[in-house]
């Protein structure tokens, strides 16, 4: 197990490396830096431009800043903000903790209510309340989440004047506010990762029930409730894990909207700020962190599989 | 005439006497976006340059209060105490006052002297950007002695107090122009509120400066800048008294806001600056004059303005909340009437009887409304046959390359905010201009906007510059002014004496308090 | 008649019988999805119907889309503007006819452009299997492991709005996703009984690919593609919303949506409207792709 | 008397009575009645079993009784009697204290019918806590006990194993440890042993066996292996479409059976002491889909005595003597005619004298193959070790000639013909084909070689490309060997088929719309399409029922003759080796033990596990007491396979020597090899 989680580790070095190499030179493939955007409009002459070109390091052939930029990564050092002069390891570590917080409360509501309705919706294949429960998720997916945000924060505002506090605080220094703060935009990210998982749960629970050792439970006589959640569902929970690992980019692109509407100050909200900024060195480890996020949330989804699946366990 | 507009809708802004000044309470302003640093050499946004206000003063600044209008530019002491110009007007003294610097590490509340005010000049000359030219004109700075700073110019320069009282003057301390502490990050000032945190694109808190120099004030215990970048949000949070102030509002969101909230006040002011239609010079058919005469014929700017922000007026070359810098409204709306027949034959003159295909670049960088004029002026243009294609362009892209390398047909954009009529005039228009984006090459025109730099006396000047914008509006036409309209903000009902001005800077925030 | 006219009418007749048969198949396919999957069945007429109003918009839209009627702003839902009007007085209505063409050029484009990079990707990358699978997995992994909206910001907000700039960006994000489902079909069906037979009677590679890949992947590949429609039409929506999308004045409804998330309170039509044809078209292409899963599925049925 | 079963007099009274049970599924084009008016009785102790082809309704009754079905399928009427209860009225409740507490059952895939996620130990213990309160040691000793009563080695750590880490022979005894658990009177097993290998099964028989002999549970047996019935069964009951056919005690049935049905099942089989030179008997068609149930006796359609009478009435189950019932016409003791079922003629029956096998003319000489499949681990997929498939197989085949491979599943038989057809390259080891050297063969010699070089695989449908037409499926091998195209094409695929009993009007026809056995024919007609020489057929009946069987094997046997062609004849099927192999090669984890024509090594074979093999086979003739040699322990793993003699492990004459000196292939006697230590070359000369 160690040596295969170290070995996926190793992969995902590779596949961050793959993709912070992508994102560069893209980002500097198309047109306006922040040099120019900061003293186009200032009379400033080209040698001065150059000067901080320079100063910036943004005067080397990309590849050139590529390397630089690598070798200082890996040295822990993500450089420093082009606008504010910050460093971007302290914005990011600021940042960070919101949208791990936002993230983990989405997948946690998710799976609160997409599992019940999932395990519900396949015992009672084909009745009406496995239509209206199907018809219900598959329209939790077809709602765009930035619009049940807005339409959230409007109705809470006019209906009961009450809207979640401003200024962010943290769970350590404020429980109450931090979870009244996050739980609406939660609730629009775990509306769509629940729709599919109820869709998954359904469906997987639905295969496991039609399979022989199903059969077999039931000709020891075991009651629906243990062939259910103690054999079926237990059975079903490697493709619902598998299905919010590959989720979970959504649920971090999602965040980029709903931290904008609700004011939170995360990375998506950060990114979406610095592509627009040209802040380099910030989208580039704002990317890199949430590519991080992914491909560790499907590590811990490949761990958990040993745990739901022996047979993967001992492999 | 009046330039400017300052109403206020509901009641009781001005301490009418009844109430003395309250000290105590957290003022608390909602901003779409943050300042990307907070050095104000490096950075003209807005944004750092409204919470410079809080820390920083300047030698001079605009006078603000009960009876001065949001754009009135009435110079007046700050840092210095008072001035002296030599009767060749080549050189200013200024007599700094007695301040002190805010209580933090490194300067930690030393008192102001020469030596920062120098330092600053310096670092302003030395860094690239808008600012150095400023001071372009200067020759030499130097300290008469420890609270007396003496500015020697090239030749008598009319906009120089204007431009000591621009916003990217405000002084900094010595240690920070050496590098003691990061400019970016942290402001040391002498202003009236201390900058206590600043976390990047969250949130600002200033804390009231025990020290500030004008006794008694600010009455406010703390300000606080909240970033909320989108609007639904920011008026929620309003609605719920979670803001005080929410910056201005459409027309329709203001009414809904009043539904439910009738005792909101309302501050409204001519924003600060206009939006532009400017037209490449180089290009076919914009070369002609009858042509850009015909455009700027076919918009009808005040529909427009009402339209889609509430409300404004027909903007000229000089913005109209420089006051009476700008033209009169009614020569404005005179000169650039709304006639789409005259527009037409215009256009059958210069030999486009059918009009003709282009492009109207625009950002959407600037918010969704300029992006809806760019549709209102492409829908005018086509009823006199122009067939504008709208090119939305991002931001950065617009405004690192596009934009400065004239590259584009048409354009529709926000001009910077300038504070002086030079600005508007001279950087935009003279064959040399910072911000001749336009290609516009008028030899004429050029000697007049050198010779405006020269004429000391003020209403002499005023005259002179009304001259250039009326040779501007009809023999240049580019770029064509549209509109500068009314921002309406709300204000919860208990905030008082809240005086804000055209110029950058929460400065003005030292006077408010809140009666509750 | 000579030997070789006979064989050819022969020939013709037979074609004709190969044809009929799988015309009847088809036919009869088509009968089972409406008799059994009525919900899918419904769905796809929505579908269609959305189609159709696309290609004749411009006949049964009242008005010109971009067209404003500056005696109307906002004006609320009457007879002359069944849907109202928005903030430039132009038909709502009109504007949702037009619009559904974006919205579908911008799935279609999204999806058939995924689909065909997507399946040459992952063909290769499933049937050699190897160091060329290896490393070409590895560069989707790298692309999916941004997640996708920020992925579609990123390159949309770098490249400026414009229709194929989105285009661009939801195919970068799509193509890993068919790449994956197109090589784990691959490599199931190049172990699949009747590749080996094929091979043993020394078919080439080329031909595998062709004839035994290709044919028996459209079926996950098309449900694959239904439910990414959806998520292609929505992610259009959001990328307007944050002002990267469609540029103005083309009516997209994601464009309608954002531009009409102002008014949520004083014009609410604004939002009702697009909002509810945006999601009625991806809730259908949702249900039409689970109902044409459990369709195909054998063990469904 | 067999293995101290013990045999019940008749009289007793019924443990379990199903009365004209009648089962339907709804779905959603019908209501399809897959068990009609179903009826028999078993009593305490006895074995009955169920046995008909493959969809004929033995699971579904089988199910029924425990009302275990699939959601949309209910026993609509009749009764089951389990001591006067009626299984079919009880409340969902009370079924449940009756599974797994009094009737249990075993399925027949014991990878499936465990659940993977639980340990073997807690799927037992899992049976014993819903039907009794005990206490948590108490439950683990129940396990452990029962664990060692089906004879699974090592029960203390086993417990804790999950399904994953058991062979299938081990998973096949937790699952009966599962049934037993709480001792039940009956015990249904639906088809326990099919999956599994001879000589594995052979082990799961004797143990269920000698529990029945130790608990007087009675057994309700579902299979299809007539072998297996004559070896377990007490009663038989017949299922055709549904319906009983005929009924009867074991002996009764397999020496004089009654319905033509049972009477051609039993002929289609081929037996240990069928005559390799006789056509095997066929029945005619294919068992009925539900969709489409013929009129009158449901057999008449394949039945060569039907009459009209057959035709429109449905004859009753005419009662013959005590416990023996058939459903015929000519059964009923009104008219009671004698009928005898129709034989080939005799110049039918029996084939042609094989002349291509005349002069001895080496077509395929295989010699010390070898394939090592890597074992990959690490980032950088590194080789940790090899699963020696195949470790150096030496195999000769002469022109029209029949080489059977027999072998436990795994030993590598597969890939010793996918090997020959160069689907996979070769370790090492050379094979010449007609005198070329595939290896070395340049491309378009190796082009030409393969094309004379075909397969026919096991399963027909897989096989086929499903969204192909017959016509492209055949013609594939046309058109990659620029055999023929277009009007060439068809004419050549239209022979074909007519070659294999097809019609040429099939061609435009798509796989799902064929039978099984259509399907292998189509398979056949492919592989026959570039004419070549050798046919490897691997496991190439063995998905086919056991009448469609026969029909494939005479079409092989006739291609053999007429085309003289040779084959590769893959199977685990011993008695379909014998039958249709000149010669047989046995082979144990990648390597050749013994080689030999068929006859010999049926009558004597050498080596310890050909014995084994050959003892294991299930026979399906009653009368006979067949002594099985049960190999002890499972098959070793080809990854690490043992030293010396690889089957030193399992080898009841095992001795010193096996387990460090590998023994040599040796002729003992003219075409006959062998490797092991017992024999040395001195003793062949016999
Ligand atoms: N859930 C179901 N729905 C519809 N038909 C079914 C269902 N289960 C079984 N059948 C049908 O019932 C018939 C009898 O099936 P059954 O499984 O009893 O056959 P079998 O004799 O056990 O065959 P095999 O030897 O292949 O196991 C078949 O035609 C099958 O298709
Ligand atoms: N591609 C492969 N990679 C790794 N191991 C393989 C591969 N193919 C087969 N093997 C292994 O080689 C061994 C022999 O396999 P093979 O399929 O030849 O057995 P078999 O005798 O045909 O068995 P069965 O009767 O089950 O078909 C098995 O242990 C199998 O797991
Ligand atoms: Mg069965
Ligand atoms: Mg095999």
């Amino acid at each position: 197990m160690v040596e295969y989680i170290i070995r996926r580790l190793i992969f995902g070095i590779f596949v961050l490396f793959i993709m912070t190499a992508f994102i560069f030179i893209i980002m500097r493939a198309v047109p306006g830096d922040v040099v120019t955007l900061q003293l186009a409009n200032s009379g400033a002459t080209a040698e001065q431009m150059d000067a901080m070109k320079a100063e910036m390091g943004l005067d080397k052939s990309i590849l050139g800043q590529l390397t630089d930029w690598v070798t200082k990564a890996v040295q822990g050092d993500l450089g420093n903000s082009l606008w504010s002069g910050q460093e971007v390891s302290q914005i990011i570590v600021d940042r960070l903790p919101v949208t791990i917080q936002l993230a983990i409360m989405s997948i946690i509501l998710a799976i609160l209510i997409g599992i019940p309705i999932g395990v519900i919706s396949a015992v009672k294949q084909n009745t009406w309340i496995d239509h209206f429960l199907k018809i219900f998720s598959v329209s939790g997916l077809s709602i765009p989440n930035f619009w049940l945000g807005l339409v959230l924060l409007t109705v809470l505002s006019l209906a009961l004047n009450w809207i979640p506090p401003l200024g962010f605080q943290s769970f350590a220094e404020n429980p109450m506010v931090n979870l009244q703060q996050m739980i609406l935009p939660a609730i629009c990210l775990a509306i769509t990762l629940s729709a599919s998982i109820v869709r998954m749960t359904r469906s997987a629970v639905l295969e496991v029930l039609h399979s022989e050792f199903i059969r077999t439970v039931r000709a020891k006589g075991a009651r629906e409730r243990i062939v259910i959640f103690k054999h079926a569902l237990r059975n079903s929970l490697v493709s619902v894990i598998t299905l919010i690992g590959l989720q979970v980019g959504y649920l971090l692109g999602g965040t980029v909207v709903l931290e904008s509407i609700f004011a939170l100050p995360g990375l998506g909200s950060l990114i979406f700020e610095s592509v627009l900024a040209r802040d380099y060195p910030i989208v580039q480890s704002a990317v890199l962190v949430f590519g991080a996020m992914f491909l560790l949330v499907n590590l811990i989804v490949d761990v958990m599989y040993g745990w739901v699946d022996p047979r993967i366990r001992t492999k | 005439s009046s330039g400017s507009k300052n109403n206020e809708t509901g009641q009781k802004n001005t301490n009418d006497g009844s109430s003395e000044p309250k000290s105590g309470g957290t003022y608390t302003i909602l901003s779409p976006a943050d300042p990307d640093m907070l050095d104000p050499h490096r950075q003209s946004s807005i944004y750092t340059h409204q919470l410079a206000g809080l820390v920083y003063n300047k030698l001079v600044s605009y006078e603000t209060g009960p009876n001065v209008e949001y754009t009135d530019y009435n110079v007046v002491p700050d840092l210095a105490e008072r001035w002296e110009v030599s009767d060749d007007g080549k050189v200013y003294t200024f007599y700094l006052r007695e301040a002190y610097w805010h209580d933090k590490a490194p300067v930690n509340g030393r008192q102001v002297t020469a030596d920062d005010v120098i330092a600053t000049m310096e670092r302003i000359i030395n860094l690239p950007g808008h600012q150095a030219s400023l001071l372009s004109e200067v020759e030499s700075i130097v300290a008469k002695d420890p609270q007396t700073v003496v500015f020697t110019l090239k030749q008598p320069f009319a906009p120089f107090l204007n431009f000591m009282a621009n916003h990217f003057m405000w002084i900094l301390p010595k240690e920070g122009v050496e590098g003691q502490f990061d400019l970016a990050t942290d402001a040391i000032g002498t202003g009236p509120f201390v900058l206590e945190k600043w976390e990047d694109n969250v949130q600002a808190t200033f804390k009231k400066n025990p020290k500030f120099y004008e006794e008694g004030k600010p009455y406010l215990d703390e300000v606080i800048f909240k970033v909320v970048p989108d609007q639904g949000s920011r008026i929620a949070a309003f609605r719920t008294g979670q803001a005080d102030t929410i910056g201005s509002l459409s027309p329709e969101e203001l009414d809904q806001l009043i539904k439910t909230n009738p005792d909101v006040t309302v501050f409204e002011a001519l924003f600060a600056t206009q939006e532009q239609l400017y037209l490449n010079m180089k290009k076919e058919p914009f070369n002609d004059l009858k042509v850009r005469k015909a455009i700027s014929m076919a918009v009808d700017r005040q529909s427009m303005v009402k339209a889609i922000y509430g409300g404004g007026e027909t903007s000229g070359p000089v913005n109209p909340s420089l006051g009476d810098w700008s033209l009169p409204l009614e020569e404005r709306e005179k000169l650039q009437p709304y006639n789409p027949e005259e527009a037409k034959k215009l256009l059958e003159e210069a030999g486009y009887p059918d009009g003709f295909d282009t492009t109207l670049m625009v950002t959407n960088g600037y918010g969704e409304q300029l992006v809806r004029v760019a549709q209102w002026i492409a829908e005018d243009l086509r009823n006199i046959g122009i067939n504008a294609e709208i090119e939305v362009v991002e931001y950065a892209t617009y405004f690192s390359e596009r934009w400065p390398n004239v590259d584009y047909d048409m354009g529709v954009g926000y001009q910077t905010y300038f504070q002086e009529p030079d600005e508007w005039l001279r950087t935009q228009l003279h064959t040399n201009g910072a911000r001749n984006w336009y290609n516009i090459s008028d030899p004429e025109l050029d000697k007049m906007l050198d010779e405006q730099r020269l004429i000391l006396d003020v209403d002499q000047r005023k005259e002179y510059v009304h001259n250039i914008q009326r040779y501007v509006l009809e023999n240049l036409v580019n770029p064509i002014p549209i509109s500068t309209y009314y921002t309406k903000t709300p204000r919860q009902p208990y905030i008082r004496d809240s005086y804000p001005h055209a110029s950058y800077g929460y400065g003005y925030l030292k006077d408010v308090w809140l009666d509750k | 008649m000579s030997q070789v006219q006979l064989d050819s009418e022969l020939l013709k007749g037979k074609l004709k019988a190969s044809r009929n048969l799988s015309v009847k198949k088809f036919k009869e396919d088509c009968k089972r999805f409406i008799f059994t999957q009525k919900i899918g069945f419904i769905s796809l007429l929505f579908i269609l119907l959305v189609i159709i109003i696309a290609l004749i918009a411009p006949i049964i839209a009242p008005f010109d889309p971009i067209a404003q009627d500056r005696a109307a702003f906002l004006a609320a839902p009457n007879s002359e503007h069944v849907m109202g009007t928005d903030d430039l007085g132009r038909d709502v209505l009109s504007r949702l006819v037009h619009g559904s063409r974006i919205s579908l050029i911008v799935g279609f484009s999204t999806v058939i452009i995924s689909i065909i990079l997507g399946t040459l990707i992952g063909m290769v990358s499933g049937y050699f299997g190897g160091i060329v699978d290896m490393i070409i997995q590895r560069i989707m992994d790298a692309i999916m492991s941004i997640p996708a909206l920020i992925l579609a910001l990123f390159i949309a907000a770098l490249l400026g709005p414009a229709i194929q700039n989105v285009i661009i960006s939801l195919v970068i994000i799509e193509v890993p996703r068919f790449a994956r489902i197109v090589r784990g079909e691959m490599m199931r069906i190049r172990e699949s009984n009747y590749v080996e037979a094929s091979r043993s009677v020394g078919a080439s590679s080329f031909r595998i690919i062709l004839k035994h890949g290709l044919p028996n992947m459209m079926a996950p590949i098309i449900v694959m593609a239904s439910l990414a429609f959806g998520q292609t039409i929505i992610a259009e929506a959001s990328l307007s919303f944050l002002g990267i999308g469609t540029p103005p004045p083309n009516p997209s409804w994601g464009l309608m949506l954002s531009d009409a998330s102002r008014y949520m309170e004083s014009a609410p039509w604004l939002v009702l409207f697009p909002g509810l044809a945006l999601s009625i078209l991806v809730l259908a292409f949702n249900l039409f792709g689970d109902a044409l899963r459990d369709f195909l599925d054998p063990k469904m049925s | 008397m067999k293995g101290g079963r013990i045999r019940l007099v008749n009289k007793t009274p019924s443990l379990l009575q199903v009365e004209e049970m009648k089962t339907v599924f709804k779905t959603r084009t019908a209501n399809l009645e897959a068990v009609d008016g179903v009826s028999f009785s078993i009593s305490k102790g006895e074995t009955v079993a169920i046995v008909g082809e493959s969809g004929s309704g033995k699971s579904v009754s089988a199910l029924s009784i425990l009302r275990l079905l699939d959601r949309n399928g209910e026993v609509t009427s009749g009764k089951i009697l389990y001591n006067d209860l009626n299984l079919k009225d009880l409340s969902n409740d009370d079924i449940r204290k009756i599974r797994g507490n009094e009737i249990a059952m075993i399925f027949q895939d014991p990878m499936t019918c465990l659940d993977p996620v639980y340990t073997i130990g807690d799927q037992i213990i899992e049976t014993i806590k819903i039907h009794e309160d005990l206490s948590k040691k108490e439950y683990k000793d129940r396990a452990l006990e029962l664990l060692k009563l089906v004879g699974l080695p090592d029960p203390e750590s086993r417990i804790n194993a999950y399904p994953h880490q058991l062979s299938g022979g081990q998973r096949q005894r937790v699952m009966i440890a599962i049934a037993l658990a709480c001792r039940p009177n009956l015990i249904i097993a639906d088809e326990p042993t099919t999956a599994l290998d001879v000589t594995v099964q052979a082990q799961i028989m004797q143990l269920l066996k000698d529990l029945q002999s130790q608990f007087g549970t009675a057994i309700i047996l579902v299979t299809h292996d007539l072998g297996v019935v004559a070896e377990m069964a007490d009663k038989v009951v017949v299922v055709y479409a549904g319906q009983v056919v005929e009924q009867s005690n074991v002996k009764d049935l397999f020496n004089h059976p009654e319905h033509p049905y049972t009477q051609a099942l039993l002929q289609s089989i081929p037996k240990i002491d069928t005559d390799r030179n006789r056509r095997l008997q066929t029945i005619k068609g294919n068992v009925p889909s539900l969709r489409d149930i013929p009129s009158g006796c449901r057999f008449h359609p394949r039945c060569p005595l039907a009459t009209d009478k057959c035709k429109n009435e449905e004859p009753p189950l005419f009662e013959l003597k005590e416990n023996r019932v058939s459903k015929c016409w000519k059964a009923d003791p009104t008219t009671a005619e004698k009928w005898e079922f129709p034989t080939i003629e005799d110049n039918e029956a029996i084939f042609e004298e094989n002349e291509h096998l005349n002069n001895k003319q080496i077509l395929l000489q295989v010699n010390n193959l070898k394939k090592h499949f890597p074992i990959t681990k690490g980032i950088l997929s590194r080789t940790v070790g090899h699963v020696k498939a195949v470790d150096g197989v030496s195999i000769d085949i002469y022109k029209g000639e029949v080489l059977g491979l027999v072998g436990e599943s795994g030993c590598g038989k597969s890939t010793v013909g996918r090997l020959i057809t160069g689907l996979i390259d070769s370790t090492d080891g050379e094979v010449t084909f007609d005198q070329k050297q595939l290896a070395t063969a340049h491309r378009k010699e190796r082009k030409g070689l393969r094309k004379r070089i075909q397969f026919v695989f096991q399963d027909p449908y897989s096989s086929l490309n499903p969204r192909m037409t017959i016509l492209d499926i055949i013609g594939e091998p046309l058109e990659v060997h620029n055999i023929a195209k277009g009007n060439k094409k068809r004419e050549r695929v239209a022979e074909l088929l007519e070659i294999v009993g097809l019609s040429r009007e099939d061609m435009h026809k798509f796989p799902h719309q064929f039978s099984g056995g259509q399907r292998q024919r189509i398979g056949i007609a492919r592989a026959l399409a570039t004419e070549p020489d050798l046919l490897i057929c691997d496991e190439a009946v063995s998905a086919l029922d056991v009448s469609v069987q026969a029909q494939i094997l005479n079409l092989l046997k006739d291609l053999q003759l007429k085309l003289g062609l040779s084959y590769l004849f893959i199977s685990h099927d011993l008695n379909v080796v014998k039958y249709i192999s000149d010669r047989i090669a046995v082979m144990y984890l990648g390597e050749i033990v013994e080689v030999t024509d068929s006859v010999t090594l049926f009558k004597k074979p050498l080596h310890p596990y050909a014995k084994a093999l050959i003892s294991a086979v299930p026979v399906p003739n009653p009368n006979i007491e067949p002594e099985r040699i049960i190999l002890s322990g499972e098959v070793p793993s080809p990854s690490n396979p043992p030293t010396g003699c690889k089957f030193h492990t399992r080898c009841p004459a095992a001795m010193e020597i096996c387990k460090h000196t590998k023994p040599e292939l040796k002729s003992i006697a003219k075409g006959h090899t062998v490797s092991c230590h017992l024999y040395g070359e001195e003793l062949g000369n016999g």
